[in-house]
């Protein structure tokens, strides 16, 4: 029940915020997302007093003649990135509060479908339905990228709509094959995971899904929309599309590709990580040379997926654990920065690093947290950022020493362009335009406080994290 | 090899060609005549006894007038339309029975020259070309009237066409039979079609006139309009082709008029008379000449006693009354047959 | 006369038919092309009506019902065609199909 | 049988109609209330057809697949009539014969769902293909329409001419026009049965216009009235599309029969996708755009004609209502456009809303976006596909060329959303956009619930 | 081969032997005359001989131009009626066994027939007075 509620909320008051006028959308916006979170922690306590609770699954018929049911669930990852999803869209509506957007009915209404999108690929356990709201959480997120997005929004927008929905399609096409090979024709979890598929079958169907998912990271080659799409899109629907959509690529994997397809899995591991290596390192030189902050922070979000992804198909319990943990803490994280941002560039009207500097005379408040969240992202100790690296850089040691090696070059590189633009913003020699800053206002104020504090909170404390998704972590690790 | 047959069959086919001729040359005579004699006037009388030799003076006279072929005119086309109505016109005689069978020495030979089971539809099928020699003609001379006037004619003829056909189904309903031959013996016993078929004799007699392009319906080559309509442009024996297959297709119409509508060679009382079957042929095949010459002498009788339709009346009578007309012959006609064997 | 010589025939027929339509320029022409190819199969399908007659099938009469039904078709396609060319050569005083390409792009 | 029995009927009544009735709205009623009375008489043999099916005179065979696939093309012809019959009065005078041809095509369609022998399918193919020779030249004022017409009325008719040789192997080879005959007949294929299935795939690739017989597609789709146009796009094609999958799947089965035409078909069908999508790309008029869209969907379409399963006619089924109701929705809202190109649609969010909403769920059902009918659509021919095991790389292609034909779809939104532009249209008043709505509506509803319309086969 | 009963029966491709004999005595007897008149008549052509005849008055442009649509459609409708028409005899042939059953389906034909006969006639198709 509590899930259907986390899908119906948005969905429901996207709808109707289409039809509301003047202020009507943002109370709205704000009001769903508070009621989103409300009850994201109420199964959260669900979760933890009984993890099987029929609260949080739903089982509905949809289309019998395929042997597809509406069924949704909740496990300790979907939870969390449901929690991560709705904190998030709280902070964003947060801190657009005092921004106005042209029609902004349609824009409030969008984000909040494409969250009942994002929440319901989180939680469905039907391969179909997983499908659709896969595509469903794009299609939102297409528009408003399109709609209110920078001078090339169109083509931009268009090429990160076209990359995705060819990886879909050939992920629909494997998901049917895989549907035809369950003995019972059907499209739910567990038949899925029974084991079905041949060895030589899995290793061609892993393709078809990991490009997929892959295109969402995203992944090295698949990446090229990105960069591009982040700095083109408004900037909380960068947020959104940084913070918890990459996720679904990755959520994809652990949910869909390893319990399913373990054996293809198994024998592609070593490509899918030197892929995702490449793209650590590949990504990181680009941040350093980047002026632009927008897309510098996407080609750091590239790195930080890279080492994600890689721990993923390292095979073991620690790498998994970081890489959720991580999933986690890199969507508060960037989403952070990407507020710092989108705060920057509504007092200065630039994204070029060169033509910033010493805000942090100006405006203090600005500086701190962009330092506090910047250290977090590069993984110090102490902050939420570490204990994910940690365990992902374990898990990388034991499956292939180089490979840790390589990867760990991507640590250096992150410290070195992260610090580069610390650096840049906010000490360094102000300007003219620079010395207009005027520091953060109460509403950008509270949700930098909310995320400096889950930042450090989890950074001391990152016990309960584990405990949540070590339920997942079990199940994958048994079936892999 | 059966030579005899064949000889038999070269025989007859001379014989039916030439009494074609003959009966179309003597028609022209006989139209003239009978014109003479409605309008109370003479008619031929200077060539031979009552102008008799007449036929044979003109024929002569278009075998040695010049041939004039229009210098912008489709060469080939222009000569190929009269021969086609002339060998249309030649081969239409082909399954019409003649007579019934004769014995000589031992052999059974039969007056007709080829009992085929389709005998209708071939006339239809080749009754069908005929209209492409007008076609050809009149576009051929490429000369304004010829060409109107043929259009006319094509287009009279097809319309006419479809009436013919219908009211036919209605006789082919009580016959069960496609073939001329077995029609006509049909009628031996069971009293002649005419009898039973009325309204589709009416119609296939109006239609006739049609097809042969007879007064009242000879638009295609009305004077007064067309200054002679689509052989305007021809001379010498390709206008004697035209005139000739006309005179042929209306000697053919009345054979077929007499046999499927009036028993063909059969004569009342032929069975009883007990004479010697060749006799009794020989007799038969003059009876069918006799109501030949009957038709033929009513297809000059009408076109002097009735004026020509305009050609909107025209089109009308064939489609808006022939038509229906011949539907609803054929289904009443359905209806009674089906009634009568039922009731049996 | 063998049967072969009638499939031989009509695929000659129905050959002469379909290189007419593709290589002439003349809608008529095109036109009857078509027909002619009708026609092959018309006498195609009689002569295999009557192998199997011959072969012993009760409804090989069937096929010739079809040759009926072709040409009722057949005629129809006439009565269509004949009025979109002849309103086509009222619009522009030719039949060839050159000229129109006033559709392509 | 009722279904043929009411259109041919109601076809009839439209031609007197037009010669009773001088008003063209009235028409237009009496239109759509024949049409009401036909769907109700097809599902009306539903309930007297029982569980199996029943065939009349060893001509026609009516089972529960052609009365769902006539209800659908019923169905999408009232929406089409709902949509765009004001529009037929544009074209020219005679409303009532258009009409009346559409009803005669659509006794054709239901024909080709359900003969039983090839003579019938012989008729069904040119009862649909006479009257749309007619309805492409029926915009007498344009040089470009009567254009179409005659270059469909060749091609059709050539393509009859191929049908037919291809029939009359077939027969020569088996000796029967009977589908089950020949389905019970095929394993002792020869060289003969062999030709007359490859006339028979090309002939009836002509007329789905399948690649590379697909050629005369576009001119003609472009050239005709457009309300015509949107009407052979989609029923029509459908209707083809019907008799193709009857034929192939009835007749020509067996081991080694089904692997030869399949690997043909395969080629076609391959062909159809990559030449259909990648074309399309590059229209700039939305016209000819969707011409060139459904040589794309029918490349999808001829995925479920050569895989031999329960999805393919399910399938097919659904394809044929998600397409037809999405496009004769973007045609009827494209009519009442002054422009057809892709400007024409600029800033048609702003100007028109619901017009452009609507617009976007059909799109998006065309692109087979979730949620809408077109998903499942091509789910389900996907899926038959995939079932069939050996046309894996098919599949992929149909997936890539699926991912394209995003591009292009998108277009439309693009310009409707997000171009600057005041797009000029007509006066549309609320009960057209009512139906819009309504349409639109049936488009989702069948992307959640596939089953409302797969629970009747 | 060529014996009586071959010849005579009414089935076979041989009883349409005489018709083609016949075929060759017409096409005989059409050409001999035609050479025949062509050689015994006179030959003094001049121009004004071989002009088209337009009533004696200067001749003005070509013959071949359109006609009235209404022979057109005349010959489109006869080709359509006359199809219809086809159906007919086969019928007509078979009617005494097809019994009722024959009838009654044959009525729906004439009146579909009817049908497409009264619609010309209403359009119009078939007024020539205008």
């Amino acid at each position: 029940m509590l899930t259907v509620l986390l899908i119906l909320i948005p969905l429901v008051a996207g709808l109707v915020t289409f039809g509301l006028k003047g202020s009507g959308p943002k109370m709205l916006g704000l009001i769903a997302s508070l009621a989103s979170l409300a009850v994201t922690v109420g199964a959260l306590f669900q979760f933890r007093t009984d993890p099987g609770a029929a609260a949080l699954k739903l089982d509905a018929s949809w289309i019998p003649q395929l042997g597809a049911k509406f069924t949704l669930g909740m496990d300790g990852m979907g939870l969390m990135l449901c929690l991560l999803t709705a904190i998030s869209f709280l902070l964003i509506f947060i801190v657009i509060y005092n921004r106005e957007y042209e029609r902004a009915n349609s824009f409030y209404g969008l984000m909040l479908l494409s969250q009942a999108g994002l929440v319901g690929v989180f939680t469905a356990y039907d391969a179909l339905l997983f499908y659709v709201f896969w595509e469903l959480a794009l299609i939102p997120v297409y528009f408003l990228c399109s709609l209110w997005g920078g001078e090339k929004r169109i083509p931009v927008t268009f090429k990160f709509f076209v990359y995705t929905f060819a990886g879909s399609l050939l992920m629909l096409v494997g998901l049917i094959y895989i549907y035809l090979q369950t003995p019972e024709h059907s499209f739910s979890y567990a038949s899925f995971v029974s084991g079905a598929v041949s060895p030589e079958d899995q290793s061609w169907l892993f393709w078809l899904f990991f490009v997929a998912f892959a295109i969402k990271m995203p992944v090295f080659p698949f990446h090229t929309w990105q960069p591009d799409a982040y700095e083109q899109s408004p900037t909380p629907v960068t947020m959104v599309l940084s913070g918890i959509m990459v996720k679904m690529g990755l959520f994809g994997v652990v949910r869909w590709l390893l319990p399913v397809l373990p054996k293809g899995a198994y024998m592609w591991s070593d490509v899918a990580i030197v892929l995702s290596i490449i793209g650590i390192i590949y990504a990181s030189c680009i941040a350093i040379v980047q002026s632009d902050i927008k897309r510098l922070i996407a080609y750091s979000s590239i790195a930080h997926i890279g080492l994600m992804s890689a721990a993923i198909f390292t095979n073991n319990e620690q790498g998994l654990q970081g890489m959720m943990v991580q999933m986690f803490n890199h969507g508060v994280n960037i989403i952070g920065l990407w507020i710092i941002v989108e705060i920057i560039q509504n007092r200065l009207k630039i994204k070029n690093l060169n033509e910033m500097g010493g805000i942090a005379q100006y405006a203090p408040g600005i500086a701190i947290f962009l330092v506090v969240i910047s250290l977090a992202n590069i993984g110090l100790p102490l902050t939420n950022g570490f204990i994910g690296e940690f365990l992902m850089f374990s898990g990388l040691f034991q499956y292939n020493v180089w490979f840790m090696a390589v990867a760990g070059l991507g640590i250096i590189l992150a410290a070195v362009y992260t610090l580069n633009m610390v650096q840049k913003v906010i000490f360094g020699q102000s300007n003219a335009l620079t010395e207009t800053t005027t520091d953060l206002k109460a509403n950008e104020l509270v949700v930098l406080i909310a995320i400096t504090g889950i930042i450090l909170v989890l950074g001391f404390y990152p016990k309960p994290m584990l405990e949540l998704v070590s339920s997942t972590t079990e199940l994958v690790n048994k079936v892999y | 090899m059966d030579w005899f047959f064949i000889l038999e069959k070269i025989a007859l086919i001379s014989g039916v060609l030439a009494i074609s001729l003959v009966v179309a040359m003597y028609s022209t005579w006989g139209e003239r005549k009978v014109a003479g004699i409605i309008q109370d006037r003479l008619g031929p009388n200077r060539a031979g006894f009552m102008g008799l030799l007449q036929p044979l003076a003109d024929g002569g006279k278009l075998f040695f007038k010049e041939e004039i072929i229009p210098g912008n005119s489709n060469r080939f086309l222009f000569i190929l339309g009269p021969s086609l109505a002339m060998i249309v016109a030649c081969m239409t005689s082909a399954v019409i029975p003649w007579g019934d069978t004769l014995t000589i020495a031992g052999r059974t030979v039969s007056l007709q020259i080829a009992d085929i089971n389709i005998g209708i539809l071939y006339i239809f099928g080749v009754v069908s070309l005929g209209v492409y020699g007008i076609m050809l003609g009149g576009w051929a001379s490429n000369n304004k009237y010829s060409l109107l006037a043929s259009i006319r004619a094509a287009s009279q003829i097809i319309s006419y066409e479809l009436a013919m056909g219908l009211s036919l189904i209605a006789l082919l309903m009580m016959t069960g039979t496609l073939s001329l031959k077995e029609i006509v013996d049909q009628q031996r016993h069971g009293g002649w079609n005419v009898l039973y078929q009325p309204l589709g004799f009416l119609i296939f007699l109006v239609c006739s006139f049609a097809e042969c392009n007879r007064t009242p319906f000879d638009l295609a080559e009305a004077e007064s309009e067309l200054n002679g309509g689509y052989h305007l442009e021809y001379s010498s024996m390709k206008l004697g082709f035209y005139l000739f297959a006309e005179y042929i297709n209306m000697f053919i119409s009345s054979a077929l008029m007499a046999s499927l509508y009036f028993g063909g060679y059969h004569f009342p009382y032929m069975d009883s008379l007990g004479w010697d079957p060749n006799i009794i042929t020989i007799l038969g095949t003059a009876a069918l000449f006799i109501k030949i010459i009957f038709f033929l002498f009513f297809f000059m009788w009408v076109r002097w006693t009735i004026p020509r339709f305009r050609y909107d009346q025209l089109m009308r009578l064939g489609w808006n009354i022939m038509i229906p007309l011949a539907l609803a012959n054929m289904l009443i006609t359905g209806a009674m047959v089906l009634y009568r064997s039922n009731a049996q | 006369m063998p049967v072969q010589y009638y499939i031989f025939l009509s695929i000659v027929l129905f050959c002469i038919g379909v290189m007419g339509v593709l290589m002439r320029r003349n809608a008529i022409i095109i036109f009857m092309c078509i027909e002619l190819m009708l026609n092959a199969v018309n006498l195609l399908l009689v002569a295999f009506s009557k192998m199997w007659a011959d072969a012993g099938r009760v409804d090989a009469g069937g096929a010739q019902i079809f040759v009926f039904f072709i040409m009722v078709v057949a005629a129809a396609e006439v009565a269509a065609g004949l009025a979109i060319i002849v309103m086509i050569y009222r619009n522009s005083q030719s039949v060839d199909i050159n000229i129109m390409n006033r559709l392509k792009n | 049988m009722n279904a043929l029995i009411s259109t041919a009927l109601s076809g009839v009544v439209m031609m007197f109609a037009g010669l009773l009735i001088g008003n063209k709205q009235r028409i237009k009623i009496v239109a759509i209330v024949v049409l009401l009375v036909a769907f109700a008489a097809n599902l009306a043999e539903l309930s007297t057809l029982g569980a199996g099916e029943r065939t009349y005179y060893g001509m026609i065979t009516v089972s529960h697949f052609s009365i769902l696939f006539n209800a659908i093309a019923l169905g999408a012809t009232l929406i089409f009539f709902l949509l765009s019959g004001s529009a037929f009065e544009k074209v020219g005078e005679h409303v009532s014969d258009y009409f009346a041809l559409i009803f005669f095509i659509l006794a054709g369609i239901s024909l080709a769902s359900t003969f039983s022998t090839l003579l019938m399918l012989f008729l069904a193919i040119e009862i649909i293909s006479i009257p749309q020779y007619i309805l492409a030249g029926a915009d007498k004022k344009t040089p470009k329409s009567s254009e179409a017409s005659l270059k469909y009325f060749l091609m059709g008719s050539f393509s009859t001419g191929i049908l037919l040789m291809g029939i009359a192997l077939i027969y020569g080879a088996t000796g029967t026009f009977n589908v089950a005959e020949l389905a019970l007949g095929a394993g002792k294929v020869n060289t003969l049965a062999l030709c007359g299935i490859i006339l028979m795939a090309f002939a009836l690739s002509f007329k789905v216009s399948a690649a590379p017989f697909h050629f005369w597609t576009p001119d003609v789709y472009d050239g005709s009235p457009t309300v015509f146009t949107s009407f052979m796009a989609t029923v029509v094609k459908a209707g083809g599309f019907i008799a193709f999958i009857r034929i192939f799947h009835g007749a020509f089965v067996g081991e080694r029969l089904t692997a030869d035409w399949q690997l043909l078909l395969a080629i076609i069908t391959a062909a159809t996708l990559i030449i259909g999508n990648f074309t399309a790309v590059f229209q700039q008029s939305v016209k000819r755009m969707l011409a060139y869209s459904s040589i794309a969907q029918a490349g999808f379409m001829l995925l479920a004609v050569i895989s031999m399963n329960t999805f393919a006619t399910q399938g097919i089924i659904l394809y044929a209502a998600a397409y037809s109701v999405a496009t004769i929705g973007i045609f009827a809202v494209m009519i009442k456009l002054k422009d057809y190109t892709f400007d024409g649609f600029n800033g048609l969010a702003r100007t028109q809303p619901v017009l452009a909403i609507t617009t976007t769920i059909f799109v998006c059902s065309l692109a087979g976006i979730p949620l809408t009918a077109g998903f499942f659509a091509k789910y389900f021919v996907l899926a038959a596909a995939v079932q069939q095991g050996n046309l894996l790389w098919l599949v992929i292609t149909a997936v890539i060329c699926a991912a394209i034909s995003a591009y292009y779809y998108f277009r439309v939104i693009i310009a409707m959303y997000f171009k600057q532009g005041e797009a000029e249209t007509e006066e549309i008043n609320g009960g057209f956009k009512l139906m819009l709505i309504i349409t639109a509506a049936i488009v989702i509803l069948l992307g959640i619930f596939p089953g409302l319309l797969l629970q009747f086969i | 081969m060529f014996t009586d009963t071959v010849l005579l029966s009414a089935t076979t491709p041989f009883s349409y032997f005489p018709i083609v004999m016949q075929l060759v005595a017409a096409l005989g007897f059409v050409g001999i005359t035609m050479i025949a008149t062509h050689f015994l008549g006179p030959k003094r052509k001049t121009s004004d001989k071989l002009a088209t005849f337009e009533s004696g008055i200067e001749q003005k442009g070509n013959a071949r131009q359109p006609v009235a649509i209404k022979y057109f459609l005349t010959a489109i409708l006869f080709v359509l009626f006359d199809v219809e028409v086809i159906f007919f005899y086969p019928y007509a042939v078979n009617f005494k066994q097809l019994q009722w059953d024959g009838f009654y389906a044959m009525l729906i034909f004439v009146a579909f027939f009817l049908c497409g006969f009264i619609y010309i006639l209403k359009k119009g198709a078939l007024k020539w007075e205008d």
